[in-house]
């Protein structure tokens, strides 16, 4: 049974009533990586936000249901809704350098949600912020605990934001682009070790990038979107080896492959963009007689 | 060793400062039409009654050299005897200062309450009628001058519903044990609280009337920075985390949005010392600012010059105590 | 009782209970009595500083010191501690007998050394005594028994009438002596009605009654004068029932509140006049002439001051010895502009100048100059006004530097012409105005005019010729409102000093 | 592919244009004063004295909003006192902020002694008790519109001068100046060229504000009595003299309270209104 069920959520713009998701519907189950993929603006990072229950205030949600271990989110009252996102999900944000609250010491801001959300003991947090910290290999985690996050690299941080997401045994973890932000060597070890304690924790992870080339490393399932509406939905597998969508292997095409980084690259052809910007179209007279 | 060498410039700016308030009053108020002496002429004195005053209070020497008179006496801590009290200046102004500390200090606790719950609430309900509500109330408080509400006060919490004491600092007939003149602080150490409370009911009003404005500027400010910090990243982490919007604003928010409004709390703050002038006037509060009306209209040299130079010194130390304070509350700054 | 129910721990209660909004009653008995009083006191010496010749805190010191004589309300003096004083009778020495069986508030005895002393202090000029011309003219002051006797270098015939006036008041030689002036201002004693319990400068001074007084004991045991300088203040004070007594409120305020307190307006010895300098146009008697004229002051004291006034046409006012109420300055439109036509002004051509006033030192003074302004305008005389601090006011005049016209008030507590219209007219006093040499001639043998009869009637003639051509215009006599709680009734004193011992429970 | 971002669009809000209809109709009875106001503000009739609004009962028709003690229409004298007012809040608020943001200009950019120099008097400027200041500077220049002006202006240039200086620096590190003196350009051009297109949004926005103080400063020397001399009527003269009949004649008082209210308010709010346009942060 799948953990995390997204069926026909739309969005749009308060005000102006601008379209930011389109029905889309998804589903992860336990254990399974699921990659949101699309060019920036395509709506994927809303889609996390929407799960997280952290939309912008300018964003509504105007149908679809969250379904979150059984339960639909967007039925409950916020404080409520809030209560069960901070219990059994967590975010690994983008950016570790804004992530992390300034005027605080690193301790608390990794068990602040195990004391007051989950209701620990103090002392049983603090062994658990411990052994994460241990867990996604940080030197000398005792006095790291007590630093200023000013004091710590990129990566450090990160790696401390991806020990405080997994410290609450989460069902899902969504990672919004959990690497964009740091230089590459850092990426590729920040990479390797989320998906090593996804594994070890059999946690449910929805996956945001726009990067194919994580994809094809991490995830086991994607969607690609496109002006926030799901192109297509397959396992990797099948993608990469032949992605059904005109606009997926544009995609695809506009990769840059490890393999043969000299390879030309072919930007996404205006007959492509044209054909999905008519399925959108066509997809809104639909939505306004549906 | 750097924080040392900082602290030194300070001090050198600090005593230029001084300095060249000293001089620029001592010349106004020499220039200012209306001397003493021809306050104090009676209805028979003649010619030489006035030259043989003015020279009983050394103001027929030049300027430069009374000023050299005023400032070697300063430094032996004489700051010369007032016209009107005949007694030393330093006296009178160090005996009314702790009075004008207390209101002012007062005032800026009633101002970063009220602004504080201004700002926590319009940050809660930004975008909706509530902020709009309180973004013209802020502007009210600050379109209508502190003497005003003053006068609103009185007659709503003086006459016509009679909570609170109209004037004065203490009530007359109480026996004060108390030995400084900061009865306020002094009533809460030696645990007198009835004496505080009615210390506290006669400050209140004027110390409303002084913060409205301030409270109005801090409100706004923090609101300003609260927004802005709602934006950041962590903020919207430890929403996922689980936690309230109200835990969110006051545990995350705020304790990096205070910093900026800091700065301006001091800058207000010795505003509002030096703002406290009307507001004593209009309560009949015995602080420095009641003493210094006086002092103007009956153009008491010395004294004038005394309470200038002592604003001025508050000024700069409180100053001094911002910038510090600054450093200390950041922690970048604090672990440099 | 304790006098106010107040406090912030009552808060709660008290604002439930102040459901019954209004005056809270104070009419039950009042054994504290709290005068809202409305000058600071800057210093506790009455016989040097600026604060010795200001009238309005006259009545602070003569509650706790007392003057050579004592001055009855109506400005009429008394036996005080001089029980009998005079001149010998060929006027080189004065005699003075004293009081015997008084004390000082330390309990130490009064006697003749007293008076001989504050006399010999006032006429040392190192003192810095302001009236020290008038107390200088004594000396060789000496005691036998219980009489004082001084030789006059200079005669001067209002000699005892400064004794129960500015300056005027016995100190304690032994004690002054003893603490010196700066202990003397901490702890200030006296023989008058009231001893000082504890003074808090700029807030209040809290006064016990002196039992063993020779004048008889006070009703009021302790008494608290709170020193509330704004108005508003002041009115809020004695409405909301914290203060018993207060005084010098706006007119209009004190005709809403008499109803509901004890309300008392008599005439004082304080007057509101214009000073003309001789100066620019006011040098031509039909401009000065058109400018009295013009005047409409019952109009004035009617509207602005809601009645609170007597119009005067001389610088006496009826309680003064040398008031003469022939002397009269018609309020004549025509005439004023018959006067201006007669030297080329009128409406279309206005005669022009400037006029000088306080704004906010006595009641509606800038009005009064306004309405004033107005009333000229119509006969075609074109003022501009000009606002000045008091200070710079009492400069200009010393200077002689005044506009061609300036609204002032003129205290006179004694009553006698020469403090009144002699130093507001007499060309060399450095307090007068207009130095017409007419003036001075007339004014010059009165000063040591032995025969009393002679020298009033001098000064009436003066008044006359003044009047006749309009060398300044008197406006009107100043009434001091006095609002008091129920519970009390209020003595006026015609020289506007406001004496608690004269207060007693209604 | 249209980006959703591009879309959020600021409302005007009310509040700008509210208060520039406000300062519009405050313009417009300060420079028809003499036409439109029904009587002469400076005609007296001591026998018209506090006469009650129009709606009230005693009211004389064409005294809309009633007389004071000395009889003149409140009307009149509020239309002409927005002239003053205006004069006041224009005059010196352009000043302070001319001679405040020149030299903040100056202090922020030009940096080394200048800058020492200007702080110095910055900080000695701010160590006076305003008010105090004020009254001892009306003392010495006599009361009139001239000397509320100049009391202002001396009082007030440090508050642009710090902000401006402040922002000058801030604006001075950015690259873009670099660049600038890099192409040869002398520092004094620099400075008006780069620096001050990007500085003049705060220093318009501290304009508006400051026009508002001026109107207060005016109303609180008023209230020391050391306000304009002369019969001119202002807000803060008509509030003095109200106040000691406010139970009697509470229009005296309260009409010019609220024109001077509402004045102050729409000087704040339309700095607040520009700070938000040129301010994309704020949301």
């Amino acid at each position: 049974m799948s953990f995390l069920t997204v069926t026909n959520l739309s969005a749009r713009l308060k005000g102006t009533g601008f379209p930011i998701l389109r029905r889309v519907s998804l589903s992860v189950a336990a254990g399974q990586v699921h990659g949101l993929v699309g060019e920036s603006g395509a709506g994927k990072s809303m889609i996390g936000k929407a799960v997280l229950g952290i939309l912008p205030s300018s964003v509504e949600i105007t149908e679809g249901r969250i379904e979150l271990d059984g339960v639909d989110l967007l039925s409950l009252p916020l404080k409520e809704r809030r209560r069960r996102i901070g219990a059994t999900a967590a975010l690994i944000p983008q950016d570790p350098l804004t992530a992390l609250n300034p005027s605080r010491r690193i301790a608390p801001q990794v068990t602040d949600r195990l004391v007051d959300i989950l209701g620990w003991a103090r002392a049983r947090a603090n062994a658990r912020a411990l052994e994460l910290l241990h867990e996604v290999q940080i030197p000398d985690p005792e006095r790291v605990l007590r630093s200023y996050p000013h004091e710590l690299s990129g990566g450090m941080r990160q790696r401390i934001l991806i020990a405080s997401a997994f410290a609450a045994e989460p069902k899902l973890i969504v990672a919004d682009e959990p690497t964009t932000a740091l230089d590459v060597t850092v990426q590729k070890q920040i990479l390797k070790l989320i998906a090593e304690m996804q594994a070890r924790h059999g946690t449910a992870l929805l996956f945001v990038t726009h990067d194919l080339g994580v994809v094809s490393k991490v995830c086991q399932s994607l969607s690609v979107l496109y002006g926030g509406m799901v192109v297509e939905d397959t396992p990797v597998r099948d993608f990469f080896r032949a992605p059904a969508h005109a606009y997926s292997r544009a995609l695809l095409a506009a990769t840059p492959k490890y393999t043969d980084p000299m390879a030309s690259l072919v930007p996404v052809p205006e007959a492509v963009i044209a054909g999905v910007q008519a399925e959108l179209a066509a997809f809104d007279r639909g939505a306004r007689h549906g | 060793m750097q924080l040392l060498r900082t602290f030194l410039l300070r001090l050198l700016t600090t005593a230029i400062t001084l300095i060249g308030v000293a001089v620029i009053v001592f010349v106004v108020i020499r220039v200012v039409p209306g001397n003493p002496i021809a306050m104090m002429l009676p209805p028979g004195a003649t010619d030489e009654d006035i030259a043989r005053l003015t020279a009983q209070y050394g103001l027929d020497k030049p300027i430069p050299e009374q000023f050299l008179i005023w400032a070697s006496g300063v430094l032996q801590g004489d700051f010369g005897t007032s016209i009107t009290a005949r007694q030393p200046v330093l006296d009178l102004v160090l005996g009314r200062l702790p009075a004008t500390l207390e209101l002012s200090i007062m005032a800026l606790v009633i101002a970063v309450i009220l602004g504080g719950v201004m700002a926590l609430t319009g940050t809660r309900a930004r975008g909706t009628k509530v902020e709009a509500g309180i973004d013209v109330a802020n502007g009210m408080a600050l379109s209508v001058p502190d003497f005003l509400w003053g006068l609103v006060l009185i007659l709503l919490f003086g006459v016509l519903v009679p909570v609170f004491h109209i004037s004065g600092r203490v009530t007359p007939s109480l026996d004060l044990p108390f030995t400084t003149n900061f009865y306020l602080f002094e009533s809460v150490l030696r645990l007198r609280f009835d004496l505080w409370a009615d210390i506290v009911s006669h400050m209140f009003m004027p110390a409303l009337a002084l913060a409205i404005p301030l409270a109005a500027i801090i409100g706004q400010l923090l609101k300003q920075s609260l927004k802005e910090t709602m934006h950041l990243d962590y903020v919207t982490l430890s929403r996922t985390k689980g936690y309230g919007e109200n835990h969110v604003i006051t545990r995350e928010a705020l304790p990096n949005a205070i910093l900026p409004t800091l700065t301006l709390v001091g800058v207000q703050f010795t505003f509002l010392i030096g703002g406290t002038v009307i507001i004593e006037r209009l309560f009949s509060y015995e602080g420095l600012g009641n003493m210094a009306i006086d002092a103007v209209i009956n153009r008491d040299l010395p004294l004038i010059q005394g309470i200038v130079i002592l604003f001025a010194v508050i000024f700069t130390a409180v100053n001094l105590v911002v910038d510090l304070s600054y450093a200390l509350l950041n922690p970048r700054l604090r672990h440099g | 009782m304790q006098l106010n129910r107040r406090s912030l721990l009552k808060l709660t209660a008290a604002s439930a209970a102040a459901g019954a909004i209004g005056l809270p009653a104070s009419a039950q008995a009042i054994d504290e009595l709290v005068i809202a009083y409305n000058v600071n006191l800057p210093s506790w010496d009455p016989t040097t500083g600026p604060s010795a010749v200001n009238p309005t805190i006259q009545g602070l010191y003569q509650s706790v010191f007392d003057q050579f004589i004592l001055q009855q309300p109506d400005l009429k003096p008394a036996p005080g501690l001089l029980t009998e004083w005079g001149w010998n009778d060929d006027r080189t020495q004065v005699w003075m007998t004293v009081r015997e069986g008084v004390t000082w508030h330390d309990g130490s005895p009064f006697t003749a050394d007293d008076v001989a002393w504050s006399l010999a202090r006032a006429a040392d000029p190192a003192t810095g005594n302001p009236i020290n011309f008038i107390w200088g003219t004594l000396a060789n002051h000496r005691v036998e028994g219980n009489k004082v006797i001084a030789d006059v270098k200079s005669f001067d015939p209002t000699i005892f009438k400064w004794m129960y006036f500015l300056t005027g008041y016995v100190l304690p030689k032994a004690y002054y002596e003893k603490v010196g002036a700066e202990g003397f201002e901490a702890a200030p004693i006296g023989t008058g009605p009231y001893m000082v319990e504890k003074f808090e400068r700029n807030a209040f001074v809290r006064l016990k009654a002196n039992e063993s007084y020779w004048g008889g004991a006070p009703e009021f045991k302790t008494v608290t004068i709170k020193f509330v300088t704004d108005a508003a203040a002041r009115v809020a004070e004695v409405e909301s029932g914290s203060s018993h007594v207060t005084l010098e409120m706006p007119y209009e305020e004190y005709d809403r509140l008499k109803g509901t307190l004890n309300g008392a307006a008599a005439p004082i010895s304080d007057i509101g006049m214009i000073f003309l300098n001789d100066i620019e146009v006011m040098t031509d008697p039909n401009v000065r002439k058109a400018a009295a004229l013009a005047i409409d002051k019952q109009a004035i004291i009617d509207r602005l001051l809601s009645g609170y006034g007597v119009k005067i046409d001389t610088l006496q006012t009826p309680e003064y010895d040398a008031y003469d109420a022939s002397i009269t300055v018609p309020y004549d439109e025509a005439g004023a502009i018959a006067a201006l036509a007669a030297s080329g002004f009128g409406p279309d051509n206005p005669v022009k100048f400037k006029i000088q006033t306080t704004k906010g030192f006595k009641p509606k003074d800038y009005e009064m100059v306004q309405a004033i302004v107005g009333l000229w305008r119509k006969v075609g005389i074109e003022a501009e006004i000009e606002v000045y601090e008091i200070a710079k006011h009492y400069e200009l005049r010393a200077a002689d530097t005044l506009a061609p016209a300036a609204f002032y008030n003129w205290g006179n507590s004694v009553g006698d012409p020469t403090t009144s219209t002699g130093f507001a007219m007499f060309g060399p006093s450095p307090h007068s105005v207009w130095d017409g040499e007419d003036l001075i001639g007339m004014i010059g043998p009165l000063w040591g005019e032995a025969d009393e009869a002679k020298r009033i009637e001098g000064w009436k003639a003066v008044d006359k010729y003044i009047a006749e051509n309009a060398l300044v215009i008197p406006l009107l006599q100043y009434v001091q409102p006095i609002l008091s709680a129920k519970g009390v009734t209020v003595t006026p004193h015609a020289s506007g000093a406001l004496l608690p011992h004269l207060m007693k429970r209604a | 592919m249209a980006d959703g971002r591009a879309q959020i669009r600021r409302r005007a809000g009310p509040r700008l244009w509210l208060s520039a209809l406000w300062l519009g109709l405050l313009a417009l009875a300060a420079l028809l004063a003499p036409w439109i106001a029904p009587k002469d503000p400076l005609a007296q009739d001591l026998f018209l004295g506090r006469l009650p609004p129009f709606w009230a009962a005693g009211a004389e028709p064409g005294y809309w909003l009633g007389t004071d003690s000395l009889g003149r229409d409140v009307l009149s004298r509020l239309i002409h006192g927005a002239r003053l007012a205006l004069t006041v809040a224009l005059v010196a608020g352009s000043i302070t902020c001319l001679i405040g943001a020149t030299l903040g200009l100056l202090a922020g950019y030009l940096r080394g002694w200048v800058d020492i120099v200007i702080s110095r008097a910055i900080d000695i400027w701010m160590a006076f008790p305003p008010v105090l200041f004020s009254i001892l500077l009306i003392a010495v220049l006599g009361p009139g519109l001239s000397s509320i002006i100049i009391a202002i202006v001396v009082i007030d240039w440090t508050r642009f001068a710090r902000v401006v200086r402040a922002e000058a620096m801030a604006q001075g590190a950015m690259d873009y100046v670099a660049s600038a003196q890099v192409a040869g350009r002398s520092r004094l051009s620099t400075m008006v060229t780069e620096i001050l297109p990007n500085v003049l949004p705060t220093i318009v926005v501290l304009l508006t504000l400051e026009m508002g103080i001026a109107v207060i400063v005016e109303a609180i020397l008023s209230f020391v009595n050391l306000s304009i001399s002369t019969d001119d009527p202002t807000w803060g003269g008509m509030i003095a003299e109200g106040r000691t009949s406010i139970h009697q004649a509470w229009w005296v008082l309260i009409f010019p309270l609220i024109a001077l209210f509402l004045t102050v308010l729409s000087f704040s709010q339309l700095g607040e209104g520009l700070k938000d346009r040129y301010d994309p942060v704020l949301r």
